[in-house]
């Protein structure tokens, strides 16, 4: 069993036994509880083992890692084929990172059917490395579609108030891409004759094709990333998520669209890519503008961080599909692959922060039960330490220099003006109007007098909580300082992709 | 050699991490110890820099380590030092010293006293990576990392409604700065492929030569868009009108940070980086006409204003603001070397007079309108002379360090000949009046005349403790002194060598400097210049208007009643922002959120076609009505319309 | 001599009996399941005949399945009509109207 | 020439039984009538020498099928009046779809292009051949599997059948051992403190 196979299973066997230790009422009543320090045994585990994918990593090749490959459907010549490239690889360390922190996070603050709770997550992890990891397009639509089940589970069960609607919004929403981007695996299949993705990438397609087949994508990964006008599912699913919910959905799950666009839309469909670029750049600016406008006026925090969510990952979208312009505009490629690294960074680095924000609203939450602002005001009086951190992965939403907001934000800035300026100009604003709701943000809730009785009552964080944020602000602030490992670990890749996409298939 | 740039640089990193994170643990003496030791390190190390710069003039330029690279492009962090970084250095460190030092004083009552030093120690740094940076990557780092500092500070004090309000304001018109400043940024790496200093100085020439075509059909030159987005960044950080309204209310923050961040270094990053970028500027004189009409613009206007507020802050606030449209001009006219030496010399003067004015609220326990002040004089001694040094330095009295700068200064736009510079100097030579007037109109009602504050206060009215006055002390010396020695080889010598490029034609103070024969003769030309007449002239009036004859302002006050007003209201220009950019922004959002998402997108497109599928099925459902034999009846008709369809195929 | 028109024509005959009986005893559902019965057994009608005259056995051997069939249909039918009655006391077609959109 | 008349006449008989199933005034009538369809029917696959189905028919329908049909026709109070309202009213349009639909598959017997033998006459099964035996050969070798499946569905019908049939009714006495086993003391006994009647 190689070790995608064991990523892959470990946390599901684990979500099995945690199932298996925790069913009763009677085991969740107790005081011990082994099945927390199961399912956190297993999180850890399963990130201590995913670190020899780093260790092990091959940097300067564009080939698959660790790959496995075992018949499953022979007679489709459906594959179990697994591998690892500079792109997947940093999305699955990011996917074991959290979810240790989302058990932990989730230890006190849920109260009913923990272990079904903590057990669902470890299903969804390794569902989520799956999908990561997958390299026939069956299996990685297998992968995809069983993700929806324990998210559904995790928001319909552990929700709030309007979880149905949020869930059956959520569902329908990311089902009906899904649906889409299997006929054009099936169609793909028919035409190379096999599942394998990487055949996929070799495979010539007319223009004709390359546009269905790209439209087809696009609506899965748009949907899932999310892009303006089909972004609406994330605010309400946010908003009703439980805090773990909220950490996985905003930091791993809205990954895999772009990380669909990578693997899919640009090496399967270059042609068509490029001649629809600009709608996918247009999405992009409107996302990057647009939603932070209406981030601005948000009540609820949950809300403002799931919006503001959309306008991040307009970036990434933006900069994998600026490669036309720039080749259009100049003539040369370089520039490029710096789009593209810069999304994957801001990938990765979104996916700390989002998920930072969304454990720092839970820690409100856990205390007052409200996501509302205007319940808060002048919380750095009685919990400094939440404060502080809260401050910081507030200045990283916003892109300050030396968290790992900034450095995606900093490569698409960079890769965008080369394409055109007013990209560049109108990607650029939200160094304002990030700015302005995070901060805006902050002011309302931390600073200033103690608004009420509920926040003078407030407790700072206890050592779990502060462990959580602390882990991740290490992160969010390693990133930022050093950046380059990551990048390393992805040029190679990156490169790859860029010269790919810039050879016409027809 | 590379080992003491790196530890000046993280001397005072390391100490804010101690100060901030183990401030409970250390306790306020060790919180205040770690910093001044670090920050005194520091100023050491720099001072050493500075001599060794001065003795070989070498050029320090490496990386300390790689960022990223991408796409063949390598981001590191680096150094740079030439003799420009230096002297900023020893400026930065020693401000920051100073008021380390004082702060000991003037924070002393304070809940947040290891927080305070961890934050201003914390700035020392990003201010020193900013300076030294020889990359735009990590110059825009420092760039934000003051920002953020400044943004903490000003909200010090967290309760306060206020301060919170202008932390978030200052951070939110800096970010338009920064804005324009990282477009600046990727035009650089767009047209050179590189974001090192030296290599994009390099093909400055070509940045000049090649076009850019912004709006299409009118082809610019790079040089000119790189450096006017570049600029925008400057006139953020620099508080260049109409960017300039976050200085102000950045008042709220303690008295040392509008010192050390609001008056002697963040402010000027803009001024420093526009020295930095010379090779770039001087490609473009569109742009450079630019940096001078909003420098000279700036420092006319801004100086009005403080002719009219009566905090006691504000008033050296907007004579900050002033002195750096100074500054601003001074850079548009090719003097580098003038803007910077006026940046030096400015640092120490407005240093000290932030200090003193800082002394005077906490000997008023915290009053800070000037109306309630007066006849300080005879209580506060050392802080009064202090002042009046540094007020003498501001207003540019002969021999005084301010005299030296602004005289050098106001020459070198006279000299210049690019468009605009007619319109910079009379702004600059007004300017003059203006600031003599606000200057001394504050010495005066601050230190002279009725003492108008309540018995209360007056009897507790005392001179502060020596870890106030001290830095006073040391400060007044090169406000006064520090003219006299450098001015000769930093402005009109070649002290800057290669760090400031100016092109020949511009090059002004060159042509001044053929007529330059040491500071004395430079103080005897002065003396008899107009600009020296016209601040002897604003001081004149203050002493006539305030001591003389006290009730004249109220009088004129009326008589100017609309000017007054504008004035009072700052052209308006925190109205527009709140009201129309602000509430415009949040209402575009509203209507977006409200009408776009929820009532568009989320109304007519989702869950409207799940009302369309209802309202299918609901028609749909009238076929079914449960009796068998329509299901029957349909069945057969069925069967018999599928016959006759075979039948009619033959 | 009789052809195979002539029993095709008499199944047809009988189905169209059968069609018109399902339309007339609307009510009785008694008489509809008679009806279906008849309605099979014109269809067996045919199958034999054919199978007969093409000589091929597999047309009688789904006539077999077909009675089966009906068979099992008309004993649960019958069943289900027991439960009806019980139930609502009238096996009138017209009350039944559950499954109605 | 005499099968002939014998098939006219037993095709009479056949639709003359059909008609009378449909009209009858009373369900035992139309129970009977279909019963005579169905003999005749038996009779008439006699002569096409189907003499294995003619008598399962016979068997299993006008002696299993129909006698079930005659039992729930007589055990049901059925309200025939009630059954027969709207006989008139829907005759016409059943007669004009019964038409069409007969009409329509005339049509596609007599249509030339139907490729079917409609004039070849009927060939005679030599002597010796038995039609069981053919019919037996084909269910037990290739319908096999479709076979037992028939027998599952037989199976089925009659689980099912009684499952829906059978009812408990509530005055029956039955023994319920779960309920035994689950009883407990407290259900069943109750301990009460009576306080000790003293003299007055």
């Amino acid at each position: 069993m190689g070790i995608l196979s064991l990523l892959v299973w470990l946390p599901i066997a684990g979500g099995v036994a945690v199932l298996a230790a925790g069913g009763g009422r009677e085991a969740q009543a107790g005081g011990l509880r082994v099945y927390r320090w199961l399912a956190l045994a297993v999180a850890v585990a399963t990130f201590a083992m995913s670190l020899p994918l780093w260790t092990g990593f091959e940097p300067a090749t564009a080939q698959m890692q660790f790959v496995e490959r075992l018949p499953w459907i022979p007679l489709f010549r459906v594959e179990y084929f697994l591998g690892v490239d500079g792109f997947s690889m940093p999305l699955i360390l990011l996917t074991t990172f959290l979810t240790p922190l989302v058990v932990i996070a989730g230890w006190e603050s849920v109260k009913e059917r923990q272990a079904q709770y903590l057990a669902a997550f470890l299903i969804l992890e390794g569902l989520m490395i799956g999908v990561f990891a997958a390299l026939d397009a069956l299996l990685f639509y297998v992968f995809w579609e069983a993700m929806l089940v324990p998210m559904f589970i995790i928001i319909g069960v552990w929700g709030g108030e309007r979880r149905v609607y949020a869930t059956i919004k959520f569902f329908l929403y990311t089902f009906l891409g899904s649906v889409f981007m299997l006929v054009a695996l099936i169609y793909l299949y028919l035409q190379a004759g096999s599942y394998s993705i990487l055949d996929f990438h070799a495979l010539p397609l007319s223009m004709n094709e390359q546009i269905w087949i790209f439209l087809a994508f696009l609506v899965a990964f748009a949907v899932k990333v999310p892009m303006w006008p089909v972004h609406t599912w994330l605010p309400d699913a946010h908003v009703e998520a439980p805090t773990g919910g909220s950490v996985i959905l905003a930091a791993v799950l809205l990954k895999m669209g772009g990380y669909g666009f990578v693997r899919f839309s640009l090496p399967i469909t270059p042609d068509a890519s490029g001649s629809l670029a600009f709608v996918v750049i247009g999405l992009s600016l409107v996302a990057i503008v647009y939603i932070s406008l209406v981030a601005l006026v948000q009540q609820d925090m949950k809300k403002l961080i799931a919006y503001s969510s959309i306008a991040h990952m307009g970036f990434v979208t933006l900069g994998f599909f600026l490669a036309w312009s720039i080749v259009g505009r100049t003539g040369a490629v370089p520039g490029i692959a710096m789009g593209i690294t810069g999304g994957m960074v801001q990938m990765i680095s979104h996916g700390f922060v989002s998920g930072a924000l969304f454990l720092c609203v839970g820690v409100l939450y856990d205390r007052l039960h409200s996501r509302q602002i205007s319940d808060y005001g002048g919380v750095v009086n009685t919990m400094p330490r939440f404060a502080t951190f809260l401050v910081l992965f507030a200045m990283a939403n916003a892109g300050l220099p030396g968290t790992s907001g900034f450095v995606g934000e900093f490569l698409v800035v960079l890769a965008s003006f080369q394409a055109d300026f007013w990209y560049a100009f109108l990607a650029a604003t939200t160094l304002v109007t990030g700015a302005a709701y995070t901060l805006w943000l902050v002011k309302r809730v931390v600073f200033g007098p103690v608004a009420n009785e509920g926040v003078a009552g407030m407790q700072d964080l206890d050592a779990r909580e502060f462990l959580v944020l602390a882990l991740i602000a290490a992160g969010v602030l390693t990133l930022g300082l050093w950046p380059g490992p990551l990048v390393d670990v992805m040029t190679a890749s990156v490169d790859n992709l860029a010269n790919h996409i810039i050879q016409s298939k027809l | 050699m590379s080992n003491i740039y790196l530890a000046i640089v993280l001397c005072p990193l390391i100490a804010a991490l101690i100060a901030g994170l183990c401030g409970r643990l250390i306790g306020r003496a060790g919180g205040h110890t770690v910093t001044i030791l670090a920050v005194g390190a520091s100023f050491a190390m720099s001072l050493l820099v500075l001599r060794d710069t001065l003795a070989t003039g070498t050029v320090f330029n490496e990386p300390v380590y790689t960022w990223l690279v991408t796409d063949g492009v390598r981001m590191e962090v680096g150094f740079l030092v030439d003799r420009l970084t230096a002297l900023m250095m020893v400026v930065v460190t020693f401000v920051s010293l100073m008021v380390h030092v004082y702060t000991i004083g003037y924070m002393h009552e304070d809940p947040g006293y290891q927080r305070f030093f961890s934050y201003i120690s914390l700035f020392t740094f990003a201010m020193l990576m900013l300076v030294m940076s020889n990359n735009f990557m990590q110059l825009f780092f420092g760039w934000e990392a003051v920002g953020l500092v400044s943004y903490l500070l000003i909200g010090f004090w967290y309760t306060r409604p206020t301060a919170i309000f202008a932390n978030l304001k200052a951070f939110l018109v800096n970010r338009i700065g920064d804005f324009g400043f990282l477009l600046g940024i990727a035009t650089v790496l767009a047209y050179t492929g590189s974001l090192d200093f030296a290599t994009v100085f390099g093909r400055a020439p070509e940045l000049g030569a090649q076009t850019i075509e912004v709006f299409a059909g009118s082809p610019w030159s790079v040089a000119t868009v790189a450096c006017l987005l570049l600029f925008v960044g400057a006139m953020g950080k620099s508080a260049q009108m109409p960017l300039h309204v976050w200085l102000p209310d950045s008042m709220e923050g303690p008295t040392p940070i509008s010192a050390l961040i609001h008056a002697a270094t963040m402010v000027t990053a803009g001024v420093f980086m526009v020295a930095r970028m010379s090779p770039l500027f001087e490609q473009s004189e569109v742009a450079l006409t630019t940096v001078m009409v909003i420098g000279a613009t700036t420092a006319l206007f801004t100086g009005f204003m403080g002719v009219v507020v009566n905090d006691i802050k504000r008033v050296v606030a907007y004579s900050t603001l002033s002195q750096l449209g100074y500054m601003t001009t001074a850079l548009g006219a090719s003097a580098y070397a003038a803007g910077i030496f006026h940046l030096m010399t400015h640092a120490f003067f407005k240093a000290l007079l932030f200090l003193a004015a800082g002394s005077v609220i906490v000997a008023l326990h915290h009053e800070q309108d000037i109306r309630r002040m007066g006849g300080l004089r005879r209580y506060l001694p050392v802080t009064y002379w202090t002042s009046l040094v540094g007020s003498l330095a501001l207003i540019g009295f002969p021999g005084f360090a301010g005299f030296f700068s602004k005289d050098a200064l106001i020459e070198a736009v006279e000299a210049a000949t690019i468009p605009g510079s007619g319109y910079a100097a009379g702004c600059l030579l007004i300017g003059v009046f203006v600031t003599a007037l606000y200057s001394f109109r504050m010495f005066f009602l601050v230190f002279h005349g009725n003492e108008r504050m309540d018995e209360h206060t007056r009897q507790h009215a005392h001179e502060s403790p020596w870890v106030i006055t001290v830095p006073l002390i040391l400060l007044a010396i090169p406000s006064f002194a520090i003219g006299w020695f450098t001015l000769g080889p930093v402005v009109f010598g070649d002290y800057f060598g290669p760090a400031i490029a100016v092109a020949p034609p511009h090059d002004v103070l060159a042509q001044l400097g053929r007529e330059f024969h040491g500071p004395g003769g430079f103080l005897l030309h002065g003396m008899l210049s107009l600009p020296v007449a016209l601040s002897l002239a604003g001081v004149a009036v203050a002493w006539f208007a305030y001591l003389y004859r006290p009730g004249l302002p109220e009088r004129i006050r009326r008589v100017l009643d609309l000017p007054y007003r504008i004035l009072v209201n700052k052209y308006y220009f925190d109205d527009f922002n709140e009201k129309v950019l602000a509430r415009g922004a949040r209402g575009i959002g509203r209507v977006l959120w409200k009408g776009g998402d929820v009532a568009v997108i989320d109304g007519a497109f989702v869950n409207g076609s799940a009302r369309l599928v209802g309202w299918c099925s609901g028609v749909m459902r009238q076929l079914q009505t449960g009796y068998l034999y329509h299901y029957a009846f349909a069945m057969v008709v069925g069967l018999s319309v599928l016959l006759a369809w075979v039948l009619s195929r033959g | 001599m009789i052809s195979l028109t002539h029993y095709l024509s008499l199944s047809a005959v009988l189905f169209g009996i059968s069609v018109a009986g399902i339309f007339i005893n609307r009510k009785n559902v008694i008489l509809l399941l008679m009806c279906v019965e008849l309605l099979l057994l014109a269809v067996n009608f045919n199958f034999i005949a054919l199978s007969r005259f093409m000589g091929d056995t597999t047309g009688q051997v789904f006539v077999f399945f077909v009675l089966t069939v009906a068979a099992a249909e008309s004993a649960i039918g019958l069943a289900i009509l027991v439960v009806l009655f019980r139930t609502r006391r009238s096996i009138n077609v017209q009350e039944l109207d559950v499954l109605r959109g | 020439m005499i099968t002939m008349i014998i098939f006219g006449f037993l095709a009479t008989v056949l639709v003359g039984a059909g008609i009378g199933v449909i009209t009858a005034r009373n369900p035992v009538y139309s129970a009977i009538f279909l019963v005579l369809a169905f003999v005749t029917s038996a009779v008439l696959w006699l002569l096409l020498e189907a003499e294995f189905l003619a008598i399962v028919l016979v068997l299993v329908y006008v002696g299993a099928v129909m006698v079930l049909f005659l039992f729930v026709v007589m055990m049901l109070d059925v309200n025939i009046a009630a059954a027969r309202e709207g006989f008139t009213r829907y005759a016409p349009i059943g007669a004009i779809v019964a038409g069409i639909v007969v009409f329509e598959l005339l049509a596609v017997i007599w249509a030339k292009q139907s490729g079917l033998p409609v004039t070849a006459p009927l060939v005679t099964n030599p002597a010796g051949h038995s039609n069981t035996r053919e019919i037996g050969l084909a269910l037990y070798g290739d319908y096999v599997f479709e076979f037992e499946l028939a027998a599952f569905i037989l199976l089925l019908a009659i689980v099912v059948a009684i499952m829906l049939t059978l009812r408990s009714r509530p005055g029956l006495r039955t023994q319920d051992v779960a309920a035994q086993v689950k009883v407990r003391r407290e259900d069943r006994v109750r301990l009460v403190k009576v306080p000790a009647e003293t003299e007055p």
